[in-house]
């Protein structure tokens, strides 16, 4: 792997790391309000996978949805105003922290009704098959969501309409605090696949390699004619499901165990061990991406809340 | 101007569209091959082909949703459910996604959909297949919600629910499809969220939608010849609602009477009523009457599902209590 | 198998058969109303899985539920009245076609929304767990049905809490007009049960012995600790999807070649082939359904419509 | 008498009746080894066992349909939604099957079945995470819908549900769990479908219920200072609807106005104001006001959020417009 892209995921999972810890920050300070659902532990995935596609193919995911955000290239100012319910948000303020979107950048959102996001990954994926395109869409979701009504229709719609779409369910072992073993009939995602004759593959989701390269491959798939197509991708979240979970079903140990296999850890040692960079290199782009931070930070907190007549802007496009 | 069929007004306005634009497509439970379960798509799947007239699984929440990201991707669909029945099973996908995506992402998608839903009682169907649910659809801000009642509304509303880009829920009565009706041969385009007089009159206001409104129409025939000239006032639209036209009407008859197919408790008759009383109080003569479906599930039998449903009758009765 | 056995599944596939045939007529004369789904053709699944079950097992189905209703062992004459919407009907006449029930016999219905009945089959299953007893439930359905979130949801939870329920997928090969292949990205139904790691089993739905042998052998399973379970029953319905289906999706050679496998014919041929009885028997055994049906159209056409007052009867159990 | 809170009292009513009858359990996301996403089942898990307080996978269109067939089974499921929002996906369960198969089936089965959902505004959920949408379930005969504002009230009527033989919607408004009152100590119930007078008064009748009853009492206590005595009734049930205490308040005072948390348009205030002018048309001093949620998709923003929401000080204008 080419050393600048190595150290550009680096520095996209540091920047995802520093930001959801801010965050963490900022909602304990009350700055952030609602739910707040934090990506730490799993931020190879969201690198790893979204390098591999090209600008034209689209993103959408559920509500841990800031890493996504950041990683299609979305301005952290704006992120972050939305975090604190600005009107330079990326959704004006109106959506927050479960509904952070960048279109521009193909980036669909972010959605808080679990699975829900489903179909309109696969709707977009019919969009594109319809127009003709060579476009893919990369739909992420969670284990948890694997169970539920919309997941199941729209894989099978989707593959009996062979659309471009890629289903990637990062498997962080739990849904709030049900295990997968808890709440899948059949643990292994993967097998959830076969209901739909669709190809499905496991990747550890603590390598951003092995994510990147899972992900390039599977879209090769898909412009060879093999779609829709199924990832597993085993990782695990440090934090909370969300702000306040009393962790009471998973075990400090077991914690302990994921976190010694750290994503950025794991990168970083692998650039050091391939003289990609030195510790110092490293530490120069922890210092860009806090500079990065705090910028958004001081945007976010100088802009101005929505004008009182925001509510009534936008419900409808025709009125 | 031709006398056509509801059906064949509604079959017109969707070939219409998908000729004027290519983006416009038809996806649903046996819309294709079949023809549609109402014969509203007959010989669409040949002259279309199967990309543009999409049979789907039995899977009302993935039409729900696919057609929304479809809609979000830049395509136009028409989504059917097979009847608004089913469409319970997408109500989700209807409101959280159609109806807040554009808002709750700060205006950066537009979700152009159209949901077709027949749907009604009185063909003993049974309960879970006889709902008029409009009412709760038309609850939620963000999406638009129509059900037309001659062929000339239904197909210039047509073409205004596929040419908007909002999303748009569209209701049709499965006993109006054969009701027959003037339509102009050209495009027209009949606007969403904009109340008709259907029958001018000056003794009583009837407001009503849908089949209510044929119901209305054949009690103000019968008011007539007795000499009562009831001015029978066609919601069209559910959301937006379209009071102008309610009001103006009562300003002049001072009573009021509402006709509906759904369940009178929470149903469509109660927001008119609550408008009449705030906006119109001092016009006042007496209490704004409703007449709906009596509140039991609708049974099979016929005698007893007829019971529960509206009917000329009981809106006349309606109309003479307040008289 | 026991000749008088086979003589009485002989009785009850006729009886079947019989009673959908005086149902389509009655539908002709404008006695039936609203939606007609006849069993022409599948009746050996019914007879052959119902036979398997003891009284405690419970039964629930679709709306093409008149044989299942019949089997069970509910009287045809309340059957033939709830069809006529007559007062005396085992639903009062407020059910009709699709919601026939008996549940005194175990049978719970008859459901209009499809899918809608298999997580209240799969609840009956988890009530019988909850209350130790060994009752096992069948539930059946369509091939189009296991296209809708219900059944995902429904058979990943009773993967996850083990539950004693047979989902028996009575695979007519449409839904409607729309063939497995255009409806299923999967048209393998057995491959469905994989994401739920349930054991599945095809079996030739023409054929009532073989059915009857895998339901009987299914059950044990249960009883020997394995549940769920899931069987795919490959029939054909030879009307119809319902009363005024154009049947533009299917060709007549196909339904010819099926016609062919009629099950009452197959059962016929083998009941004479081990003389079990004789032609003149098995025709005596028809005169005999002939005037069961018979009588139970005169009661339905003698029995009262349902009182005006019926229709605010039974809205609630406490007013 | 304790003086306990709103979410003590639901565990409480819970974890008795658990104790009374072995055939209630609990079923849904996070009720168990979670302890409930607002803690109303903690520790029910541990006294319990996995047996009566079963987590259940995201599987909504489960939870509404399998908890209906263990009640027809036999057994008194008390099924969770985690919150009403999430109820959507199951609204064909409680709708076509819950709240229909004592009737459809001609009274053959019974269809004990409690569903829990906590809902409501106001906390910076967004738009798909925020509704109050009592009205839509409210609308179909069958089932029993309840919305509790007091600790007290709230102990007895999921007793009451619980214990009766139909299909009951118990909404709780997550801004109430931390409200206290008195609740004794013994074993009680309160029925459903009886309104209750909270406050006498006889300047101007109040309706509401839920997290809209604390609003009018906060407002009724202001208007009292300027010695305006609102009476303030309590539905507490949506259905069946108690007019009753309304309507007698109302033929006192003759002007009403009804708060509620949800939109305004199709809402429970438009059947109360159209039950007030058809019953109570002789009394009508004034129009019937309604404070509702303004009709916009609710905005992350917490001051943009607070502004469509009720408070006491829309109730006070409310009132004043029709003293
Ligand atoms: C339909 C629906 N049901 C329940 C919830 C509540 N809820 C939010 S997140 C969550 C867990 C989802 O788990 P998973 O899909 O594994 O995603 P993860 O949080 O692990 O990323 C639940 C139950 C919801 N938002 N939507
Ligand atoms: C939720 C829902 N969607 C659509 C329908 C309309 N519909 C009734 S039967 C049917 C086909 C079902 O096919 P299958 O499950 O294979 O059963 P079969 O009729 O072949 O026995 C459809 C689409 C319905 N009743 N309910
Ligand atoms: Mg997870
Ligand atoms: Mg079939």
């Amino acid at each position: 792997m080419d050393k600048a892209i190595l150290l550009d995921w680096y520095r996209q999972m540091v920047l995802v790391r520093r930001f959801e810890q801010k965050c963490a920050e900022l909602y304990q300070l009350g700055k952030i309000g609602g739910f707040l659902h934090l990506y730490i532990g799993q931020e190879a995935t969201a690198v790893g996978s979204i390098a591999a596609r090209r600008p034209q193919d689209h993103v959408i995911t559920a509500y841990r949805d800031h890493a996504h955000a950041l990683v299609v290239g979305a301005d952290p100012k704006r992120l972050m105003a939305e975090l604190l319910g600005k009107a330079t948000g990326v959704s004006k303020g109106k959506g927050g922290s479960m509904h952070l979107a960048s279109v521009e950048h193909n980036y669909w959102g972010g959605y808080g009704i679990v699975g829900g996001h489903i179909p309109l990954g696969t709707g977009l994926a019919l969009a594109e098959k319809y127009k003709e395109t060579d476009a893919v869409v990369l739909c992420y979701m969670g284990d948890g969501s694997t169970n539920i009504g919309y997941f199941h229709e729209s894989l099978n719609m989707a593959g009996v309409w062979d659309l471009p779409v890629i289903y990637i369910v990062e498997n962080n072992q739990y849904g709030m605090g049900t295990s997968v073993a808890r709440a899948s009939a059949a643990p292994d995602m993967v097998t959830k696949a076969a209901g739909y004759a669709m190809p499905a593959r496991k990747v550890n989701g603590m390598d951003v390699i092995e994510v990147y390269n899972a992900v390039r491959e599977t879209i090769d798939a898909i412009h060879a004619g093999v779609a829709p197509q199924f990832l597993e991708i085993n990782t695990y979240r440090f934090e909370g499901h969300s702000m306040g979970d009393p962790l009471r079903y998973r075990t400090k140990d077991e914690v302990e165990k994921w976190r010694g296999d750290d994503p950025i850890g794991i990168l970083e040692r692998h650039i050091l061990k391939e003289n990609a960079a030195t510790k110092e290199e490293l530490e120069q782009i922890d210092d860009e991406v806090e500079a990065v931070i705090e910028e958004a930070v001081k945007f976010a907190e100088e802009s101005p809340f929505p004008a009182p007549e925001a509510l009534f802007e936008g419900i409808y496009v025709d009125n | 101007m031709a006398l056509i069929t509801m059906r064949q007004a509604i079959t017109d306005a969707l070939r219409e569209e998908m000729q004027r634009d290519d983006k416009v497509f038809i996806m649903g439970q046996e819309v294709g091959v079949w023809g549609g379960t109402y014969a509203v798509t007959r010989g669409f799947y040949d002259e279309f082909g199967e990309k543009r007239v999409r049979d789907t699984p039995i899977s009302e929440m993935a039409i729900g949703g696919v057609a929304v990201g479809a809609a979000m991707g830049g395509l136009r669909p028409v989504a059917e459910f097979m009847t608004i029945n089913f469409a319970f099973l997408a109500l989700d996908a209807i409101v959280n996604h159609a109806a807040k995506i554009h808002y709750m992402f700060g205006e950066q998608m537009r979700v152009p959909v159209v949901y077709r839903a027949p749907g009604g009682g009185g063909r003993q169907l049974g309960a879970t297949h006889s709902h008029t649910p409009d009412v709760i659809f038309a609850h939620f801000p963000g999406l638009k919600v129509v059900s037309p009642a001659t062929p000339y509304d239904a197909k210039g509303l047509m073409k205004a629910a596929i040419r908007t880009d909002d999303p748009v829920l569209f209701i049709e009565h499965h006993t109006l499809y054969q009701i027959r009706g003037e339509v102009p041969e050209g495009d027209y385009v009949v606007p969403i969220g904009v109340s008709d007089v259907k029958r001018p009159g000056d003794a009583v206001t009837i407001v009503a939608y849908a089949q209510g409104l044929q119901v209305a129409l054949e009690a103000a025939k019968q008011l007539a010849q007795e000499g009562i000239e009831a001015e029978v006032v066609d919601l069209r639209s559910l959301r937006p609602l379209d009071m102008g036209p309610v009001l103006e009407s009562f300003r002049k008859t001072f009573k009021a009477v509402i006709v509906e197919e759904g369940y009178r408790t929470f149903g469509i008759g109660a927001e008119i009523a609550a408008r009449l009383q705030e906006e119109g109080f001092d016009y006042m003569d007496a209490p704004v009457k409703r007449v709906a479906q009596l509140e039991a599930p609708l049974p099979y039998s016929r005698e007893l599902e007829q019971s529960a449903l509206i009917n000329a009758d009981r809106v006349i009765a309606a109309v003479k209590e307040i008289l």
